[in-house]
Order: C-alpha cells, then structure tokens, then sequence
C-alpha cells in the first residue's frame, strides 16, 4: 500500500476545474502554421508544363493536362492533381524546374463527391490560390545540380597563336553528372529544328550506352560532330533546368557521344542503306549541311545520290566559314565519311554553270536540290568599301580554310556583331601572332553589348584573346591613303556613335551622335554585316522562270521551288544555321522522295 | 509512373478453402448427443437489410434528424493511420464532446463509422460486419486519401483504392492524414447533411445491397461469414 | 570483430566478412554451419539478441538471402550473416528454439516470400494475409502494381499526357 | 398511511421531477468534470439529445423477450427504488409508497436492476456481455457489502426499518443527523456509494475502453434509451436513500437539490481524478476496507 499522500495527491487536480480550459475555442478552420503543405498553388504563367512533377510523385497522384495550346518551351499541359492519391510529400514542390508550383497552409477540404477531389491548381480556381503562406522549396534546396559542369578549354595564351580546337569535350564523369541533370521533360525535342530526341540520348549517357546514344542521334540528324560543337542549341534556351539554374548543356552531351564512338564503329552502328536500289536518280547542287542531308536521306532510301561541289571539300560552309578552331577539319570528315558510306557520291571541284550546267543536271537527274549556301558577303557600301585593303569576312574565311595566302596587316579592324565577325576576328588574330607576335584587331559592332548577335562565349573568348570589340559603333568611312606609295589603299576606319538602329516603325535606320568620332587605324578592314547567295549558277533563263522572295528562291513548305523538278533549302533560303540546313535537307528528302514514290506508282 | 509488367496475370483459379472452423460438421456434446453444426448457418443472422422508410411527419424527422446530427456517435475504429488524428479529437485541446460527438466502444451504439485512412482486405472485412451491426440510419466518413483513390496505397496488393465501392460514403475528407481540425469540420458538414435529411447510406446500401455484397466479395477471397450480419 | 570473424572463420567457413560501419558487420555463412554458429554466438560471444530475421529476393541470381541479425548488446556489436538458398526451392532450418521470436520471423517469410521453416511453430498457418492464393507477395516477380490493377476498382476519369508527345502532336504533326 | 389513487400522479410527479433533475445534474457533474481536465464538455441538454436520438433510430435488433426485458428491469429498479422511498420528508405530494418496512425493500431494488441486466444481457449471446456481467455483479455484491451492514447498523441504532422515521429521528438539528450520530456507519455506507454509481476507480465493468463496454455490449436505439433513463434515474434515486438515512434528508425541492448533489458529488470528487482499478482489485479494496468499517459500525452501535 502506498502513502497517504499517494491517495491523496490526484486530488490536486481539481484545481482545473477553476482555470480556463486548455480546449481551442473554434479550431475549425485554424490556421495552419506557415510553412505548413497544405493544397497545392500553381502560377499557370511561371509553368512550362514539363512534367518533372509527374515523373517524381511517388503516388501517380499527377496528370498533365491540356489547358493551352503548346508554344515555344511551354508544353501547354498543367499539372493535375488528385488527392485522391495525393500525401502532400510536396516532392512536387521540390522539383519543380520553375518554382511554379508550391503549397498553401491551408488544409481543409470536405466533400460528399469523392470525384471532386481532382483539381488543377491555378486554373481551378481554389479559396487557397491566394494564400501567400504555406510550403516553398527553401531557394538554397535543389533536387537537382544547378551549374554545368566546366568545360575544359585551353587558356588563351595557348590557344590563340594556333588553329587547335579550344573545347576539350566532357570526360565521362563530367557528362554523368550534366546528364544527370536533365529531367527528361522533352521540351527541347519540339525546339529543336530537326526534333533530335535530346532527352533519349541524354539517357543513354546516364547509362553509359554510347552506341544507342549514336544511334538515337542518327536518327535525326547525320552531323552530329558538327552539330556537337557549333549548333545554336535553340534546345537550350527551352531547357527547363534553366530556370533554376544553367541549362543542360545539351550541345556538349551531344559531342560526348560522338567522341566516344570511334568512326568504325559509327559506320557499324549506321550501317549502309538496307533497301534496294530504287534506280532514281538525284542531283545536290552544294555539299553544306543542307545538300548532305538530302543525299544522306535520299541515299539511305535507295536513290542513287551525285552532290557537286565547287570547292575541294565537301562541307560547305561548316568547312569554309567556321574556323578550325572551333570545328576541326577531320571532326567535319569524319561525318561526311558516314554519308559517304551511304553510297553518295560527292564531286568536289565541280562548279555548276562553268563546268555543268543545271540544264545538264535536270536532263541527267530526276530531280535536282538546290543547297548552295550563301558564300557571297554583304558590303557596307559606305565611302572607300571598294578600297583595296577592304575584304569581305567570308571569303576571307574560305581562303584561310582553303591555306591560300591572306595579307596578315598589323592591324585590322571588322565590321560587325555576328559570329561571322568573331571568326573573322580570331581568325586574323591567329594569324596576326603567328606572325607578328602580337594582336591587333578591333571589331566594330553596330549594336551594344545587351543586344549583340554574336554568342555570348564567343565575345568573351574574343576579348579573352585580346580582340578589342566595340558597340554601338556605325561605320561612316574607310579612311584611305590619300597620297603616297599607298595611295588608295585602306588606312583605317572611321565609325561614329550609334544612338538607335531602328525607327519607330521598327526599320533599319541608324542614328548616330556625330560628335563621338573614332578613327580605327587599321590595314585591313574586313566586313562581316550578312552575306547573300551566289546564285549566277542558275542562268538567266532559270532565273527568269523562279519565282523570287526578297532576293531569295521562293520555296513552299516542302522546299519546292516554283520549277517542278528543283528544289532548294539551306542557309540561301532560310539564313545562316547549321541545325535549320540539316532540317531543311530532312524536309527537301522527304519531299523528293515523295515525288519519286509518286513517279515510282505512276511508272507501275 | 512506376513500370508495370505486363505479362503479370494474378490467380484467379484457386479457390481459397473454407476454414476448418467454419465447414459443417457433427459434434458430440457432453451428454453424448450428436448434433450437427454448420457455422454459417447457425452462428449468424440470414436477413438481408431493409429499407428504413422516413418519418411520415416531415416535424418530426425533421426533430429526429436534429437529434441525430447532434449526438454523432463514432465507433472507435481505427482501420488505418488515421486513427491516430481522430484521438486528438477526444482531448482537452479539440475537445469533441461539445459538439455532441463521441465515440462508442460497440457498432451497436454507434451512427458514425469513420474508415480513417486505408483499408486493407483483411480490414475490410471487419468494417463491413462492424457497419452492417450499427443501427440505421448509420454514416460512413472516408477520413484521407486513401479511401478517395488509394493514396499512397494506390499500388499495393492488400488495400482497397475506391471505399465507396464497398460502403456508402455520406462524406470524404481530403488529407493524408487530415488534421483533426479538418476531420471535425468534416463532421460539422455531416451534421449539416443529417439534418437535411441527404444523409441516407443505410438506404442506399440496403438499395443496393447486391452491387455492394458482389464488389466486397470481388476482394475478399476467404468469404466465410453470412452476406449480412448483426 | 575482426578477432571474433577471425576466429570464427576457419571453425564455421564463413565468407568474407563486409566490415559496413563500426559495430555492424556483415558475413556470409554455409546452412549446414548456421545453427551450431548461432549457438556458438548466443552463448559464447554475447549475441544474445536476435534484432531480426529477414529475406532478399535476388531474383536475376536465382536464390534469396536470408539475413539474420545479432546484436552483443554489451560491446555494442552487430553482426548480420547472411545465408542464400535456392530460389527454386526455398527451405530453411528453424531456430525458434534458440530464439522464441525466430518463430514469428520465421511465419511471416513463409508467408511473405513462400520459404518453408520446417518445424516452426504455426508455421504454415496464416499470418498476416487472408483468404491469399497467389504466389508470396513480397517476391520479386510479383508485380503489386499489375495485382492491384487486376484486383481493385480505381477511380476513372484520369488521363494524363507527356510533354514530348503533346507537343510534338500539336507543333510538328507531319512528324 | 392510507393509499388513495392521487399518489399515483404525485410519484409520477416525482419522478418527472427527478429524471429532469438527473438528465440536468449529470450532466453539469460531467461538465465539471471535463472542467477538471481542462475542457469544456458536452452541452448541458446534451443527455436529452441522445435520448431523442437513441429512440430515432429505425432499426432495432432484438435477442429475445429477455433482451428486451434487462433494461427494463433495471428501469423498474431505478423507479422503485425512488417511489418507495420519501424523496421530500413531510411533504404528501412527494412522499411517495414510502411505508413501514421500506428499508429492505430499497436495498432489495438497489441490486435488483443488476440483477434484471444480468438475465437481458446474458440473453443477447454476446460474449462481452458475459464477462461484464459476471465480472459487474462480482463487485457490486462486494462493493454492497458495507452499506448492507451500515443499514443494519442504522436500523439497531433507530430501532425502525421504516426510511420516514429514520428521517424524522434526524430532524431539528444539524447533529441530529446520522452523519454525527454515527459516522461510522455512514462511512461504511459511503463505500457502498462510491462502489456502485459506476464511476472511477471502480467503473472498469461499463467502462467503453473495456472490453468493450460490458453488459449493455448489445444494447441500442430506444433499448438503449431506457438504460440511459435509468442511468440519470438510478443514481438519483439512490443518492435519496443516502440522503434519507445520513444526511437528515430533504424537506422541500430546493434542500433535495443541493443535497443530492452534494453527495452525488463524493463519488465525482474521486471519479474524476482517479484511475481505474481492475475488478479483483476493487473487490479486494471493498473486503478490505469496506468490510471491517462495516462490522465496526455495528459494533459500535
């Protein structure tokens, strides 16, 4: 038996009985604390609809729905939820690419109907959408990495006496860890001119299968060492990593692939067109990105395939208009080895209306494609630009690339933003300190550095070499010799100030402040402001009978021109892109191949 | 989504055999009298459920339903995780008792069943007989998301996804778990629903008591009890 | 523990040991060495509590791994041996006498991954499953999601659509 | 005293008045009760709540005439008890058939509803109530042990076994009360009260977290109903025995009142802040404890 004070001491609690009780007065409705997952808010307009959200509930408690149309990096499609599934882990929340998508603290929701419980946030609208509390992903907590991993590069004091590749490529350790970031949402694909199925071959890395990282990449897109080192990645300006941090570096995975497949083994993988000959015959007039796709495409479904070619190389513009530095000579080959491979044949040195005509293709051919590029560059027109000294950025390219001999000045000063004026810049620049040690060239760019054409690492890595570039400058004058041994001859470049480039209207129409004049003391001054296609090829009669588009070939859809029998596609009709000419040629194969299938029935 | 394969075909074959305990057999009392026993038969009540017709004076249920909204009477029947947000309810903090809420120790007494959180086969089980044994008009909450559509159950192989497949639902309460202040604002709702008289399960189960015996039936392989039982 | 695995190793032919963290050791053992091992632990090395019998379903490798668990609750140590039997024809030796709770241990792996413990108490009855006739849910070639589906009524009404195909449907159509 | 049919209506006056009077106390006993935990508590008229409830229900499962008889039995209890008791002393009105020898019969009513929810419960077959019910009348046969023997002790000390002249013997003065005259007995008598009102430590047979609920396991909608009417009845009829034989009983509403709360309350004060005893712990403390105080009560006498 215990003490007395053992029966007597739960007495003491009828003390209470005079206190306020503990109980809650309306615990209906209370507020949860503030950090509390409650029922989801999505902000419609933050979300691109990637599906990370889908792919990581444990309880396939998320649909993606439509609620708009699909736009640019915006699948359309919104997160539904059911709560019906739904354990408010919020991993959700976590990895939402965006941050669209987040929590309320508000927690109560009752009703007779067990189908109501499905909801998609932000566009049904919910009491809570408004609720500024509840659970967020803490800004420092990311399920996944948010930086690239750094490319090795080699440092500028050793790269810009020479023409070597810059970019070293991922180890494989490096590509793990970026691969490991995508989120395979597949946005990029729709992006991507010739849709190359990104998220696929991003895992394929992750796996370590190389051969079906190849073979994925084959299945759009035949420059894949082009394309690896100096596509414009659209993709990545879509990539849903972006918005919590750097986006993939899906140009890079791409060239990961690539480099660790040996050519052999690319040509096993590839393989060699496992149809028969169909017996017609197709004529390429130009061996760039455009034409060799058509061919590869053409080939690979049994049409006997002639690319010509002016130059000595196949290539096009990947071979005489990027510096090897950028895309080494035999990256470029080894891609055109694989289209070779498909039993296309290339003549090079071949130029069309000196040496064959079209009239001559048409006759041969049961239908020609028109893939010539644009090799012609665009003058400034402004006083001296006929000066000699003056030079047009591409043609400089091409004679670099060709090893003919270029005049290195001491100085020279470009025209232009572009990325043309950047490998004209580097280019000269090699040059230059091979020659004299030292480099002296400035670029003179119209627009100012917000608004710059060429790729941000470009002008980083130009000024990193010692390239002085300068915005918003308009150029007014080649200043030239006026007398002496040298008269005639370019001695620098007088630019002014630009204040706007574009009217109200939104035309082109340079206005510059007069007063802030700079004379570029330069030899050479090389312009780099656009370029046109050299289309003398077609003949007047030819072109005559096309139908023209703002000085470039009319072309439907299909890339058909207004003659039956010809087509065209690349950079002469869509502008300047490696990855557009690749699609393109995707687009002229099938269409050509669509007539043959047609001629093909009728001839039955 | 998780991978599913495709090849999978569950058992439907065999037959699960009835218990040893359950078969019909002959047994010696000790008065050396033989008697045979069938437990299904014996042991249990036959009769199917009726349907309770209202009051005729439209006062009067309106009274009764008022009386029924405030004295909710829970059976303490746990079947899941929820549970445990549904004893809070019984403390000083929430306090329950003063809405008239409580909780019995007997379906017999009770009107509320409350399937708090997921049902596994074998629960369910034990729900149908304990809700077929509480007097009409009786109410069934389902507390959580695993009684909408599974929850974090949703592909398991002993938990039933849909409850309203096997009982009538008057109510759901969304949450994994709801907290007690949402399962009692749950309940102010069922009382608003009582007392305009839209709370009528038991009917609707009695209604459509086939439906309801061939769905609990289609998950529960092991059958060995009466289709209705008080 | 290295002295005790040591020590133990050429006795009991164990293989070799997995040292994961300090006081939790891994180590294989043969079946015919199992039960004169345990005994030799509880009652010379201070193993005296079994902290759990568990199954691996090594599905590709074609046997499970039974796993079990001993804690020296005075030095701190845990040491898990582990045993492999044959997929095919799963059969282990009971220990419900060496440790009174093997046996519950011992019905739920029956029962759970069909592995028969001749001799167990209640060994073969129901556990935790009623009315089961498929095979033993926790083996690997038991697919929940595909026994769930056939089984149990799930809401409908639900669709959901991937990002890619959307768009690729909606902006390029011709493909 | 003469009996003429008016007494019929004044008991059931009577008993109006004290089934009101209890639905209100125990309720208010069990909001101070909540109070003591630091809650609020059901509402006041909540006890006429689930009355109108219980008898709303529509369906009604019944186990045989036994089953439907149990609460009544133990209703007839609580009813007889209190009419066969003087609830006012002195008053005609509420006199009630209060006679001669109504002391054995009052202590006979006390057990005889048990009794009658032994035979309704055992009648519904289910093993709950089986074991409430025996493991019930185990205890309160103890726990009436020494209110058995504080009653003897009163009737040698009154020399009468009739409830008005014990009360009459008390009147006049605060001492003349049994409480002073002999508190032995009426500590003995005390443990028989706080032994059978069904309240903490030694509730564990009703008690919803025991087995569930014991004998009235079964019980439901207007069944149920009858034993929640004599569940506020019952307690409140016995308390009027106490308040007869100790206490100087009542000699108008308002002195009924406060007393009968008064001692309700003993067996609250303890209810509320203890925990449960275990059946043989109960019986053993009543054998212990109860018992000899008992004997010393007739002892003494």
């Amino acid at each position: 038996m215990g003490s007395l004070r053992d029966v007597l001491s739960p007495f003491t609690a009828w003390k209470h009985v005079i206190e306020t009780p503990v109980t809650l007065k309306n615990p209906i409705g209370r507020e949860a604390a503030d950090r509390y997952r409650g029922f989801h808010q999505n902000d419609t307009e933050k979300c691109i609809g990637c599906g990370s959200c889908e792919t990581i509930c444990q309880n396939a408690a998320i649909d993606m729905v439509p609620v708009d149309d699909p736009k640019e990096g915006d699948s359309g499609l919104r997160p539904q939820i059911d709560y019906g599934r739904c354990c408010w882990c919020a991993l959700c929340v976590d990895v939402c690419m965006t941050g669209s998508l987040t929590m309320s603290n508000e927690y109560t929701w009752v009703d007779t109907d067990p189908d109501a419980f499905r909801f998609i946030p932000g566009v049904d609208e919910k009491p809570w959408d408004a609720i500024a509390k509840g659970y967020q992903r803490p800004g420092e907590r990311m399920l996944s990495g948010l930086t690239r991993p750094e490319m090795m590069e080699m440092e500028p004091e050793a790269r810009i006496d020479n023409f070597d590749e810059i970019v070293a490529g991922y180890s494989r350790e490096q590509a793990v860890l970026e691969a490991d970031r995508c989120v395979e949402c597949g946005l990029c694909v729709a992006t991507c001119p010739v849709h190359m199925d990104i998220p696929d071959y991003i895992a394929a890395i992750r796996e370590g299968d190389y051969d079906l990282g190849t073979q994925i990449l084959y299945e759009t897109n035949p420059f894949s060492e082009v394309c690896g080192r100096v596509c414009t990645h659209k993709c990545e300006t879509v990539c849903a990593a972006q918005y919590e941090g750097e986006p993939i570096a899906i140009r890079w995975l791409k060239r990961h692939i690539i480099d660790n497949v040996s050519e052999e083994r690319r040509l096993e993988i590839v393989g060699t067109p496992q149809v028969l000959p169909t017996g017609r015959k197709v004529a390429i007039v130009g061996a760039g990105p455009a034409g060799l796709t058509t061919a590869y495409d053409l080939a690979r479904q049994g049409h006997a395939v002639t690319v010509y070619e002016a130059q000595d190389h196949a290539g096009g513009m990947m071979r005489y208009g990027i510096p090897e530095y950028r895309l080494p000579y035999d990256a470029l080959d080894r891609d055109i080895a694989v289209i070779r491979a498909q039993g296309v044949e290339i003549k090079t040195g071949v130029r069309i209306g000196s040496d064959i005509t079209l009239a001559q293709l048409k006759a041969d051919n049961d239908a020609v494609v028109l893939g010539i590029g644009l090799h012609m560059g665009r003058s400034t027109r402004v006083p001296g630009s006929d000066a000699p000294g003056v030079e047009a950025a591409i043609d400089l390219l091409r004679r670099i690339t060709a090893g003919e001999e270029v005049p290195v000045p001491k100085k020279v000063a470009v025209i232009g933003g572009g990325n043309v004026a950047m490998d004209i810049a580097r280019s000269m620049a090699r040059l230059q300190k091979q020659k004299y040690g030292a480099v002296g060239v400035t670029v003179t760019a119209l627009e100012d550095f917000a608004h710059f054409l060429a790729d941000k690492e470009e002008v980083t890595e130009s000024i990193e070499e010692g390239i002085e570039i300068l915005d918003a400058r308009g150029p007014q004058e080649m200043v030239t010799f006026k007398s002496g041994k040298r008269k005639g001859e370019v001695k620098g470049l007088r630019t002014w100030k630009v204040i706007s480039i574009f009217d109200d209207q939104g035309r082109f129409a340079p206005q510059y402040d007069e007063a802030d004049e700079i004379v570029h003391e330069a030899e050479m001054v090389v312009e780099a402001i656009g370029q046109m296609a050299d289309v003398s090829l077609l003949g007047d009669e030819l072109t005559e009978a096309l139908q023209w588009n703002r000085g470039r070939i009319a072309v439907d859809a299909d890339g058909h021109t207004s003659e039956p029998w010809l087509w065209a596609g690349g950079d002469s009709v869509h502008g300047p892109d490696v990855i557009h000419a690749v699609a393109d040629g995707h687009k002229l194969a099938a269409s050509v191949s669509a007539m043959l299938a047609a001629k093909a029935e009728v001839a039955k | 989504m998780k991978d599913i394969d495709k090849s999978f075909k569950k058992d439907t074959e065999t037959d699960f055999p009835l218990r040893e305990e359950m078969r019909p057999r002959k047994v010696t009392t000790p008065d050396g009298q033989v008697i045979d026993i069938d437990p299904l038969q014996d042991y249990f009540c036959q009769e199917p459920p009726k349907v309770h017709r209202k009051s005729y004076s439209a006062i009067v249920e309106g009274f009764y339903n008022w009386a029924r909204a405030n004295s909710l009477w829970i059976l303490g029947f746990g079947t899941g995780c929820g549970a445990i947000e549904m004893r809070p309810l019984m403390t000083p903090r929430f306090d329950a008792y003063r809405y008239g809420i409580q909780w019995r120790p007997t379906p017999r007494q009770s009107n509320l069943l409350v399937i708090s959180g997921y049902l596994s086969v074998k629960t369910l089980k034990r729900a149908i007989r304990a809700y077929e044994q509480m007097p009409q008009p009786k109410y069934v909450v389902g507390l959580g998301s695993c009684t909408i559509n599974g929850g974090m159950y949703w592909d398991s192989y002993n938990t039933i996804k849909k409850l309203d497949e096997y009982l009538p639902v008057d109510l759901y309460i969304a949450g994994c778990m709801p907290r007690p202040e949402a399962l009692l604002a749950g309940l102010m709702d069922l009382k608003k629903l009582i007392r305009k008289g839209e709370a009528e399960g038991a009917n609707r189960y009695a209604e459509n008591f086939d439906w309801y015996k061939a769905n609990q039936k289609s998950v529960i392989k092991d059958w060995d009890m009466p289709d209705y039982s008080w | 523990m290295r002295e005790l695995i040591e020590h133990l190793t050429p006795r009991y032919s164990l293989g070799a040991p997995v040292f994961q963290r300090p006081g939790l050791t891994f180590v294989d053992v043969k079946r015919d060495k199992l039960r004169a091992l345990l005994l030799d632990l509880r009652d010379k090395h201070g193993f005296t509590h079994l902290v759990l019998l568990t199954a691996v379903d090594w599905l590709e490798e074609g046997r499970f791994q039974l796993t079990y668990l001993l804690n020296n609750r005075a030095a701190d140590q845990t040491l898990g041996l582990r045993l492999y039997l044959d997929r095919a024809n799963p059969m282990g030796d009971t220990i419900h006498d060496i440790w009174p709770t093997a046996a519950t241990y011992q019905r739920e792996l029956r029962e759970m991954f069909g592995i028969a413990f001749p001799g167990s108490p209640r060994v073969d009855e129901e556990f935790i499953l009623e009315g089961w006739t498929d095979m033993p849910p926790y083996r690997r070639d038991f697919d929940t999601l595909a026994y769930s589906q056939q089984t149990f009524v799930e809401r409908g009404g639900r669709e959901t659509h991937e990002p890619r195909a959307t768009m690729k449907h909606k902006l390029y159509p011709e493909g | 005293m003469s009996f003429e049919w008016i007494h019929v209506a004044y008991a059931a006056l009577t008993l109006f008045i004290v089934i009101n009077y209890g639905m209100i106390m125990t309720a208010l006993v069990r909001k101070i009760g909540a109070r003591v935990s630091g809650r609020y508590g059901i509402p006041i008229w909540q006890n006429y709540i689930d009355l109108a409830k219980n008898i709303a229900l529509r369906s009604k499962v019944t186990h045989g005439a036994m089953f439907y008889l149990g609460p009544v039995f133990r209703l007839t209890g609580g009813v007889g008890l209190l009419l066969f008791v003087p609830t006012i002393y002195g008053s005609v009105m509420h006199q009630n058939f209060s006679y001669a020898g109504d002391l054995i019969l009052a202590l006979y009513f006390v057990f005889f509803g048990t009794l009658g929810m032994a035979l309704g419960a055992g009648e519904s077959g289910h093993p709950h109530a089986a074991i409430g019910v025996s493991r019930g009348l185990a205890q309160v046969t103890t726990a009436e042990l020494p209110l058995a023997l504080a009653v003897y002790a009163l009737s040698l000390q009154y020399q009468t076994i009739d409830i008005t002249e014990i009360v009459a013997a008390q009147q006049g003065s605060l001492f003349n009360w049994t409480l002073f005259t002999n508190p032995l007995a009426t500590v003995a008598a005390l443990f028989g009260l706080v032994g059978t009102m069904m309240r903490s430590p030694f509730d564990v047979v009703m008690a919803p977290q025991e087995i569930p609920i014991g004998p009235p396991t079964e019980y439901h909608s207007s069944y149920l109903a009858l034993m929640q009417t004599n569940r506020v009845l019952f307690p409140v009829a016995k308390v009027v025995i106490f308040m007869n034989l100790f206490f100087g009983g009542a000699t108008n509403w308002a002195e009924f009142a406060v007393k009968a709360f008064a001692i309700y309350m003993i067996p609250v004060l303890i209810g509320v802040v203890n925990p449960r005893f275990r059946v043989e712990q109960s019986i053993r403390f009543f054998l212990k404890w109860g018992l000899p105080v008992g004997i010393l009560a007739i002892v003494t006498v």
